[in-house]
Parts: structure tokens; C-alpha cells; sequence
């Protein structure tokens, strides 16, 4: 079992004939991801280089490869249509890996993919991997091995350091998810953590947490109020100054609120171990483990 | 991206706040002047990018023209901050019977604008709500609407009993919504909103901060952009793409990912050593990218060794690896090279590395521990 | 059993202090539904002159009173408002008898009222009213009688004569709804039948329609997916003259479409009666209703 | 509410629109003036508030000032169904290679917006929904956004292959969006949507009708109301809240609520009689509003007999008795009154008009009945 994606998700890649867009449709399509096709507008009836026919329009595509699913590597300023088209063309998960969205385009789009019954992951992430069966984002698909540990992250790179050094100690993962480092994500940690919650296929949950907002907070909340399975977290940016933007838009410690001390404070009041390295995970993750799921 | 209160006033005026006039200078002499054709008293305000400026000594009060230069000469190349003060703002004082505070940020939780407002106005918001938080009303924005009629009236009855203050105050939270909406904010402010004992309502100080990744469609909002209160390396980075902050250690970071870069100058001070900064080359990347991160970073004098960890995703490791030999080649890089390349591409990094003075890591930890060592001499 | 009102509604009035507003609250209380309260801002504090208190805002009055729903009977050009600051307040039901709300407003407000799961009625609508248990409407109620007959009307006082029709038969109402006549309305035709479908306590639905739109098509389509309930209509307009507006914003034949003849043949085509007069329809719904229950 | 094609242009210029340079004249004189101004060819176009102008002979096209002056003598003074033409718009006129519709209502549906674009333009839209509607590509609005991009391409694409004309429609298909919702439209129409030889792209004809409800917010609107296409009676009910069709019968009705005012329409027909109109007294009724009901419905001779229908709910029934006294007191009232009066306030209704000569009716069937019957002689 997994989250979101599996051996039914069929990806249509919106801006296919893009750089990053062609490049990581290979990707996707080495690690075995249904891609059925790609939409660059003005570009319709043509094929990408991997051979898949590209549509003018998601509407099109979707009506001619029976796609679920979107993945986004437009411009920035192109972004939000990519997402509104997804959505209205009836993709049910949209995956933006694009950053630098207008928070408050973010603001308007969500409302608009709730009344067509999407959900939006990202943007500004790496997307979502359920391994084994299907790769939708940007992650390298080989460092990660199926199981039973659910992954969730704000960050990108990081979480393939964490899932790597899971899969080197035996310990598969049955979805990983980024869910972006901006201020308003379609999908955020207590949203990705009530799907894990519900998973039959997951676990335990590795939560990998930043500076800036509160969301980790609300998770230990969330847990404090009864959550069904074990949670082992790391939080970046221990040292990261005050006042100053630490890549994400949403990674700031302002007015003393959003540090990390305070996130690591909140989840080991509700039993949550926090990893002080990378590394150290593995042996939280093998505490809480079930014995027999080791 | 912070604007100058100057800006931020003009951007209030247009979106119709009431904002008291005023005008910016660069001299004690055009304060004078400034302030004999405003009427007195005024205020003379440093222009800095830097919170705090009041405490600081860069806001006072001028009670006639002649003051208004003596209190503009003083402040005009005051060192705040680390910052110069280059230009002060001569703005008509207001008399001041109550002050509030009006702001307007993106809040993560309902992922929707979010207004605030407190009674506790002219002072830090953050510490009212640390100290007293029942003094702040927030209400969530549709910005299908902007702020609703039953909204407006919960905030303005929340800070005042007065009907008709109440109703100016209304006013001029419509105003800030559509100035927020308007401009893609991602903070605004009137900190203090000021009700005179005449009862007028003046919004007396003007903060805006705009999103970045609306910029490209606020035109005239991005020409307001100042770098002066930034390190050179930081503006640097932006215009090349990257992210960076400067710190006061002597291990040099080139990471891909905000988190991880973030992760390994946690690392760094967890294994005992010191970052010089926070590096993040960003997604997408390209060898230009890295050669500028490269060139940042070996200005700092202090940095004594430089951590390369890569995790290629979408960033890849033959990428950066060319950016390395491109940097090798070009700068006079005179201080240990620790690299960890993990990911997309990696063989083909690690082949075009091979040879080189560079000193591999097979593992985040082992290039921390690598580059401690190196930046001890050891 | 009934919908959307019952013996648990508890209605605060906003707009309780103007004309109609508080004859209707005095009607409303004398047929025993449960008015907690009413909303009119500036008079927080005082007593209504049927005694109820008077909240300055909706957030207060749900907070004193636990109201779960809300009658507008404010002017239009603040009914937008109040329909907003009652589904933001909690109230699950908001009821809006006001007429002349711009339909530009009206959409704008659904998806506001979705994201807060509230439900409106109207607006420019009579209401609604489960006979014997709560009325949170202007009708008359005492020309209502219980039963398990559903009523669902684009019309006001149509659905009273035709109610009065059904309750001098002896044939009683589980709940009677009115739409209103606006283009956009909160609840529709549509969601009505639904709504009665599902309802164990209505064993057959009259529907009331009338001239503009398409809405008795659409539900003659629904009829013929397999509706679980029989359905008797009543269609009003048959000799309204094209292209002239009957009252209703909504009610208008243009480029002839939305004439009352393509309703009664769409209804006639699915096995649903037309009634010629409105007391004819009392003879339909005895043909329809299930022998033991007549 | 209609607005008159003049203003329609107006508005869309307004908002970014191309709509040809245009002169609104009311004499032939002005007419060949405006033509020399504008150059020719010239449209001289009729300006009344009905529809099939065209076809009726109120649009003509004139090679030069003199003949635009002769085509205007020829239309103004004209009689359109029904209508006396006052004024002739005189358009500069454009070359046509391609006419494509593009128009937007409000979709009872989906409850949003609803753009609707086809090739088939310069006729008739509904025309085309009903033989081949395939023609039509209809896309629904979310008004947080507008119209998206991606809905631009996927309409002006199913318009023109042709790529830079494709660009431009797409621009007044995001003008439009912005004036409909600007405006509280109810429907707002460019038909046709001219391609020239030359590639240009022009909105040739304007046809904006507001939404009623809105208009209390949209003054500048407002203002544009032209009364001269509706019966006398239909405006001094709409100026008094009451709604009013005029028909052809003899019997009057006065009637609460528009369905029941329908159905009893439908009644009379069913059981043989003519209804005279249509007439909703609405909701929160008052004496003031019936009076006027029954002067408006009086000046109508064909009336023969007047019913009374009323199913008080919000509307009470000793309201309209006291209105019905007033009318026999103050109007010369010399045909029979039915009167049915049922609900809210009912039986004070009836004590109020116990003694008068007014015909009571005890059900809608029995006033339908006795209504007929009245207006026969019988």
C-alpha cells in the first residue's frame, strides 16, 4: 500500500519539451512511472523525445491517455494556469515541482482545485515517490526501496539524504513526499500525515520538519490528540539565523517564533524523538518500528 | 522583498490610506526646506531597511524648520544596523490621542490572507503576541471578496467604541486589503495607525514587504528594490539565482536545498566546527551557478575550508562538478575543496572530479568531519 | 424524518429588528421552531420585541446561542454579508429571503460557503419548513400539515397554493423548500431531489417549476438515471410570451428555450405527471404515493 | 436591464477593447458630419432596444457623407417593433474576412460565469446553439481568476488556426471577462467579432445587459436605463417595485409572487378566458404598491374584469385590502373585482373588505371562474 501514487497513477507532464521537464520524464519513465504523456501548448501532435505524444492542452491529453495525475515544470509565471488546467482537465493529483509561484495565486488555486476534487502537491517541491511503483517528482528513484515507512518533508534534497540512509539500514519506505518550502503548499505535514494515518501499507512515519510557521507543531498536536502510528522526526536549521530568509520562502525564524528549539520542544513533549543528524533517523525509525516489520 | 517606508507611504496613498505628507531628502539643508513646506512639527525619519530604527535613535521629532536640519544632519550617515543612512524621510507630525496596530500578512495555517489587529498599537507586535495575544484579533481573508463588511466591523468595533472612529478605521482596513491584494504583499503594516484627539485617523508609519515570486508581474514594485541593507554576496546570489547568508564561521557551504544546506550547517556546528554560510544553488542547476557560489563565498576572508554536499535530484552531479573545474581554473581558490556528490548523474561527476585536488566525501557526515579537519589544518 | 430542518434547528434572525424581519420571527416562534436569537449590528445587547436577544455579530450570537442556522431578511445590498458572516459564524443552514442579491455575488459566495460546509437557501426564496417541527421561511404555516410528501418549488406563494391543495387532501409534507427565482441559487433543484431521495421520511416529491433555464430538464435526467422516489410536477408559465422577464430574475423564455412545453415533455418523457392546474396535482401525488401511506 | 449598443461600446472601450471609432447622431445632418469625421465607408445603425434591427432594415452601410446622411433620414423616425428610432450610431466601417461570436452570461448550471466563443458569428447565437452546437465551445469562469490563460487558448484556438490572430482575440477574450464582471453583467456579447483582410481584430457590434441587482453598486450604469422600448406601465412598475408584462387579454390580474402570477395566467387561458398581464406585487408588500397595481392595469381597456389573487405569506392580505380600499376610493374603478385572498393576515383581509362590492373568491379556481365569467358580461 501507499499514498497518492501507485501502479494506477498515470502522469501527464505539463512543459514536457522544457529542460528539466524532458529530463526527468526519462527519469520518471526508467523508474517504471506510467507517463502517458505531455502537453506544451503549440507544441500538439507532436512527440517528446521519450516517444510520447504531446497535447496542446491538458484537456486533450487527459481525454486521450485517461491520465489521474499531473506533474509541472513550467515557468514560474505560468505556473498557476498549469495547475487550474490540471485540475479543470480532471487530473485528481498535481504535482507542481515549479518554484517561485505567487503565494497568493496559491491562495486562489486551492479553493479552485477543492471544488474540482484535486489535490495539489507543492509547488517549489520534489515531488512524491511510492517505491516500486510509481515516481512522480524529481527525487533519484534508486535510493529509494519499498516498505513500510512513510516519509514526509518540507525539503528536497534533504529528504533523499534521510531516505537514503533508510533504504542503506533495510528500511523501505511505502511513500515519500515533499511538500515544498513555501508559505502555502497544496498539501501540507498534517494533511500528508492523516494520509500516512490511513494507510494500511505505512507504519511509521519519518516527519522532516524546518524552521519557520508552525506546522510542526500542529503535527505534535495532532499527535497529541491520538495519532495511530509512530512518528520520528529531524528538524533543519538549528543554527539558522534569525530574520533571514533560509531558502524557502517559508524558512524564516522572525520575532523568535519558528525555531527550531521550539518544534524539537513540541514534539518531544509528545513522545516524538528528533534525530540531531541526518544519520541518526535510522535508529529512531528502528525504535519505533513494529518488532515484526523491522 | 522589503520596500523603503517612503515606498511603502506611496503605495498606502495610492490604494487610498491616509497617509500624513511628507518628503524625502538626502540633506539637512532640503529637510529645512522640507519641513517649512509641510508646516511644522515633523518627524525625520531614517530611510534604512533594518527594524528598530526608533530605539536606534533614527526617528525624531523637529518642532520648526531649523530643527528639522539639525535632527536631519544627525541622523543622515548614522550607522544603523550595519547600515548607512542615506536619505531621511520629513513627514508632518499628527497629534496622537490613541495608537493601533493594523497589519496584514499570508497566513500558513488557512492558507489564505490573514488581517490583524490590536488595540496595543506602536509597538512590537510580536511581543503583544507573546505577552498579551487576546489583544490581537485576526481574521482570515477571502480574497474572493477582500475583507467583508461584517469583518471590517468586528476589527474597527474591536479597537474602538467610537462610531465614528470606528467607521474611518473600516475605511482604511478596506484600503490596506486591496493595497495587500494589489501589490502582492506578503506583509503589510500601519504600526501605529494614530487617532488624533480630533478624531482623525492617519496611518503614520508604512511597512510592506512584497513576495518575491510576485515580482515578476509587480513591475513597479520591483524597481523599489534596495540592496543596501544586504551583503554584497547575498545580492550577489540573488541576481545569480542562488540563495545565500552569510555567517561568522570559517567552514565555506555549497549545498543543493534549503534543507539540506541548513542540515549540514547544523551538522558543522554539531561536529564542533563553524559555517561561514548558508549556500543553496537552488534546483535546476548549471555550472555558472556554482562558479558564482564558488566566487561568493572565497571573498569571505574567513573561510578557511569549503563543504561541497550535493544531493542531485534535479540538481545534477556532472553539473556541479564542471562548475568545480570551472572554479578551480578561473579563481584563485587557495583553500581546501571537501565534495560530497551523491545522486542524478553521479558517476559522471565523480569521473570528471577524479584526478583533481579536491577531496572527496562518500557521506555528509564524512565531508563534515573532512572539511573540520580541513578548516583546523589538520 | 425530514431534511435540512427538524426539531434541532436553532435559527438566529439576522435583520431581526427591521419590518419583516421581526413579523416573521413572531410567525416563526408561534409555529414552534426554535428562534434563539437574532443578529443586527449596532443593538448588540438589547431584547427583540418577541424578547430574544440581539447580537451586534453572528460570531457572538452562535457563540451565546449554539445556533446552527440563520434567516436573512436583510436588504440586499448587504445580504452578501450577512450570508457570508453566517457560514463563517458555523451556521450549517443559511436561509436568505432577501431578494435583489447581484447573482455575481451569489457566485462568489457558494465556494466561500463550501469551504465553511454551509448550506444556503434562496436567496429571494420563501424558505423552507418541516411541518410540526421547525419553519425557517415566510410561508403561512399553518396551511402545512406532517406527512411524507416532499415539496421542492422555484416559486414562493405557487408552492403555498399548491401546499394548501395537498393538505386540505390529507396528504401531509415531510419538508417543503423553496428555491427561489435567482439564476444562481444556493440550493437547487437538483439538490433538493437529492436531498428528498435520500430522505427516509418522504415517499414521493412534488416538484414545482417554471419558465427559464434548464433546471426541470436536468432533473428529468436524474429522474431517468433511477430515481429512488416517484415525482409529480407542476410547471408554471405555459402562456408567459417570449423574451420577457416574469418576475423572476431566472423566469424569462429567450431563443426559445426554457419554455414551460420543453419542461412538461422532458418530465412527461420520463414518466413524470404534469398537473394542468395547481389543485390538479393533489390527484398525481394520490397516484403516486405508495397505497399504505396515502 | 438593456443598455443601447453606444454605451455597450463605451464600455467595452473602456476596458481595453477594440471597438471602430463611432458617432451617436439624431439627425442626417449630424450623420454626414460624423461620416466626413470618421471617414467611410460608415454603418449607420439604429438605436433602439430590441432585437433583428438588421433584418427589420434599422443597419445600413453608406460609401460617403451624404449617403450616411440619406440612410439616417431613412432610419430615424423608423418604426422597430414598436420602437421609434431617435438616434443612429454612425460606426467607421471594416472590412470583414472572418465574423466570430464571443459572448458571456451567467451559467445557471455551474453557477459561475460562462464564456461562450464560436466561429459561426454575425448570427444569431441561440440559432446556432439549436442546429449546430457543436459550433459553440463553452468554458466556465471562476471569477477569483478571470479567465485563465489556458481557457484563452483553448477558445481562440477553436476559433483561428491562425497564430497572431489567435493572440489578439485571446486579449479581448480576457477584456471581455473584465468588463463583464466589472460591470455586473447578466450577459455581455461581441457579435460579430470582425477579422479583417489585414488581420485586424475588431468588436464590430456591443450588446451588454446588466444585472438588475447590480445596479445599486453600479451607478455609471445606472444612469444608461432607456425606458422608450417598455410599456408605459412596465416602468412605472418596476419604478414603484411591482413586476409587470403587458399582454394582449382582457382579464387584469393582480397577483403575489411570480410563479403564482404565472400559474394564474395559466389558469385563465386553461378555463378559456385572456389574461390582460402579468403582474407580481412581490414580496413585503404595502397599500401603496397595490394602488398602483390597479391604476397601472386600469389604463388598459381591453380590461374587462381584474382578478385578485393573493397567497399571503411575507405579502399580508390586509395590506392589499387596504390598498384595494384605496384604489375604489381614489381610482375611477368601472370593471368587476374579483378578489381571492388566502393566508398571512387573511381573515383581517377579508374584514376589511366585508361590505364592499368586490366579488370574493374562496379558492384561485373560484376567482379564476368568477373572473372570466365577469369579463364575459356574465
Amino acid at each position: 500500500m501507499s499514498i497518492l501514487v501507485d501502479e494506477k497513477t498515470r502522469v501527464v507532464v505539463q512543459g514536457i519539451t522544457g529542460r528539466d521537464g524532458a529530463f526527468h520524464t526519462g527519469q520518471m519513465l526508467a523508474y517504471g512511472t506510467k507517463v502517458v504523456g505531455g502537453v506544451t501548448p503549440g507544441k500538439g501532435g507532436q512527440k517528446s523525445e521519450h516517444g510520447l505524444p504531446i497535447f496542446d492542452t491538458m484537456a486533450e491529453a487527459v481525454a486521450a491517455t485517461d491520465a489521474n495525475t499531473s506533474i509541472i515544470y513550467v515557468p514560474a509565471a505560468f505556473a498557476t494556469d498549469a495547475i487550474c488546467e490540471a485540475a479543470d482537465a480532471g487530473a485528481k493529483l498535481v504535482v507542481c515541482i515549479t518554484e517561485g509561484v505567487p503565494v497568493l495565486d496559491m491562495v486562489r488555486v486551492l479553493p479552485y482545485l477543492g471544488e474540482r476534487g484535486a489535490r495539489l502537491i507543492g509547488p517549489n517541491c520534489p515531488g512524491i515517490i511510492s517505491p516500486g511503483k510509481a515516481k512522480v517528482g524529481i527525487m533519484p528513484g534508486s535510493i529509494h526501496a519499498p516498505g513500510r515507512v512513510g516519509v514526509v518533508s518540507r525539503s528536497g534534497t534533504l529528504t533523499y539524504e534521510i531516505v537514503h540512509h533508510l533504504t542503506k539500514a533495510g528500511i523501505g519506505q511505502s511513500t515519500c513526499i515533499g511538500i515544498g518550502g513555501d508559505p502555502v503548499a497544496g498539501t501540507n505535514l498534517l494533511d500528508a500525515l492523516e494520509l500516512f494515518g490511513a494507510d494500511d501499507g505505512t507504519d511509521a512515519v519519518v516527519l522532516i520538519g524546518e524552521i519557520g510557521g508552525s506546522d510542526e507543531e500542529e503535527a505534535a498536536a495532532l499527535i497529541a490528540r491520538g495519532y495511530p502510528k509512530k512518528v520520528a522526526s529531524f528538524i533543519a536549521g538549528r543554527t539558522a539565523p534569525p530574520g533571514k530568509r533560509m531558502g524557502h520562502a517559508g524558512a524564516i525564524v522572525s520575532g523568535g517564533t519558528g525555531t527550531a528549539a521550539e518544534k524539537v520542544a513540541a514534539f518531544k513533549a509528545v513522545g516524538v524523538d528528533v534525530a540531531a543528524t541526518p544519520g541518526e533517523i535510522v535508529e529512531l525509525v528502528k525504535k519505533i518500528l513494529p518488532a515484526k516489520r523491522r | 522583498m522589503k520596500i523603503h517606508e517612503a515606498d511603502a507611504r506611496a503605495v498606502f496613498s495610492k490604494f487610498g490610506l491616509p497617509v500624513p505628507p511628507s518628503t524625502l531628502v538626502a540633506t539637512p539643508e532640503d529637510a529645512r526646506a522640507a519641513a517649512a513646506e509641510l508646516g511644522c512639527p515633523v518627524v525625520v525619519k531614517a530611510q534604512v531597511l533594518v527594524g528598530g530604527r526608533g530605539k536606534a535613535g533614527g526617528v525624531k521629532l523637529a518642532a520648526n524648520p531649523d530643527e528639522a536640519a539639525a535632527k536631519a544632519k544627525a541622523i543622515l550617515g548614522m550607522d544603523l544596523k550595519g547600515i548607512k543612512v542615506e536619505k531621511v524621510l520629513v513627514a508632518k507630525a499628527v497629534d496622537i490621542a490613541k495608537e493601533f496596530y493594523v497589519g496584514m500578512v499570508v497566513d500558513r495555517r488557512s492558507r489564505k490572507p490573514l488581517m490583524m489587529v490590536s488595540p496595543a498599537g506602536g509597538i512590537d507586535i510580536e511581543e503583544v503576541a507573546r505577552t498579551t495575544p487576546e489583544k490581537i484579533l485576526k481574521i482570515v481573508i477571502d480574497p474572493a471578496f477582500g475583507v467583508l463588511p461584517f469583518q471590517v466591523r468586528r476589527m474597527s468595533s474591536f479597537l474602538t467604541a467610537d462610531k465614528d472612529i470606528s467607521k474611518k478605521i473600516g475605511g482604511m482596513l478596506v484600503s490596506l486589503c486591496r493595497a495587500f491584494l494589489g501589490v502582492d504583499a506578503s506583509l503589510a503594516e500601519i504600526n501605529p495607525l494614530v487617532v488624533t484627539p480630533a478624531g482623525e485617523v492617519w496611518a503614520i508609519d508604512a511597512k510592506i514587504n512584497i513576495d518575491d515570486s510576485g515580482l515578476f508581474r509587480q513591475k513597479d514594485a520591483a524597481a523599489l528594490r534596495d540592496d543596501s541593507a544586504e551583503d554584497r554576496g547575498e545580492v550577489e546570489a540573488r541576481e545569480a539565482g542562488l540563495s545565500f547568508v552569510k555567517l561568522d564561521g570559517s567552514i565555506g557551504c555549497v549545498v543543493n536545498g534549503a534543507g539540506l544546506a541548513m542540515a549540514t550547517m547544523d551538522m558543522i556546528k554539531h561536529f564542533g566546527g563553524e559555517p561561514a554560510n548558508f549556500l543553496d544553488i537552488g534546483g535546476s542547476s548549471s555550472p555558472e551557478k556554482v562558479l558564482t557560489a564558488m566566487r561568493i563565498i572565497l571573498r569571505d576572508r574567513n573561510v578557511k575550508a569549503i563543504l561541497i554536499n550535493i544531493f542531485g535530484g534535479i540538481t545534477r552531479c556532472d553539473d556541479v562538478a564542471l562548475g568545480l573545474i570551472e572554479a578551480r581554473k578561473h579563481l584563485g581558490v587557495d583553500v581546501p575543496l571537501v565534495v560530497r556528490l551523491t545522486g542524478t548523474n553521479e558517476e559522471r561527476g565523480r569521473e570528471l572530479l577524479a584526478g583533481t585536488a579536491l577531496i572527496p566525501a562518500a557521506t555528509m557526515e564524512d565531508g563534515v568531519m573532512k572539511a573540520i579537519a580541513a578548516a583546523q589544518g589538520r
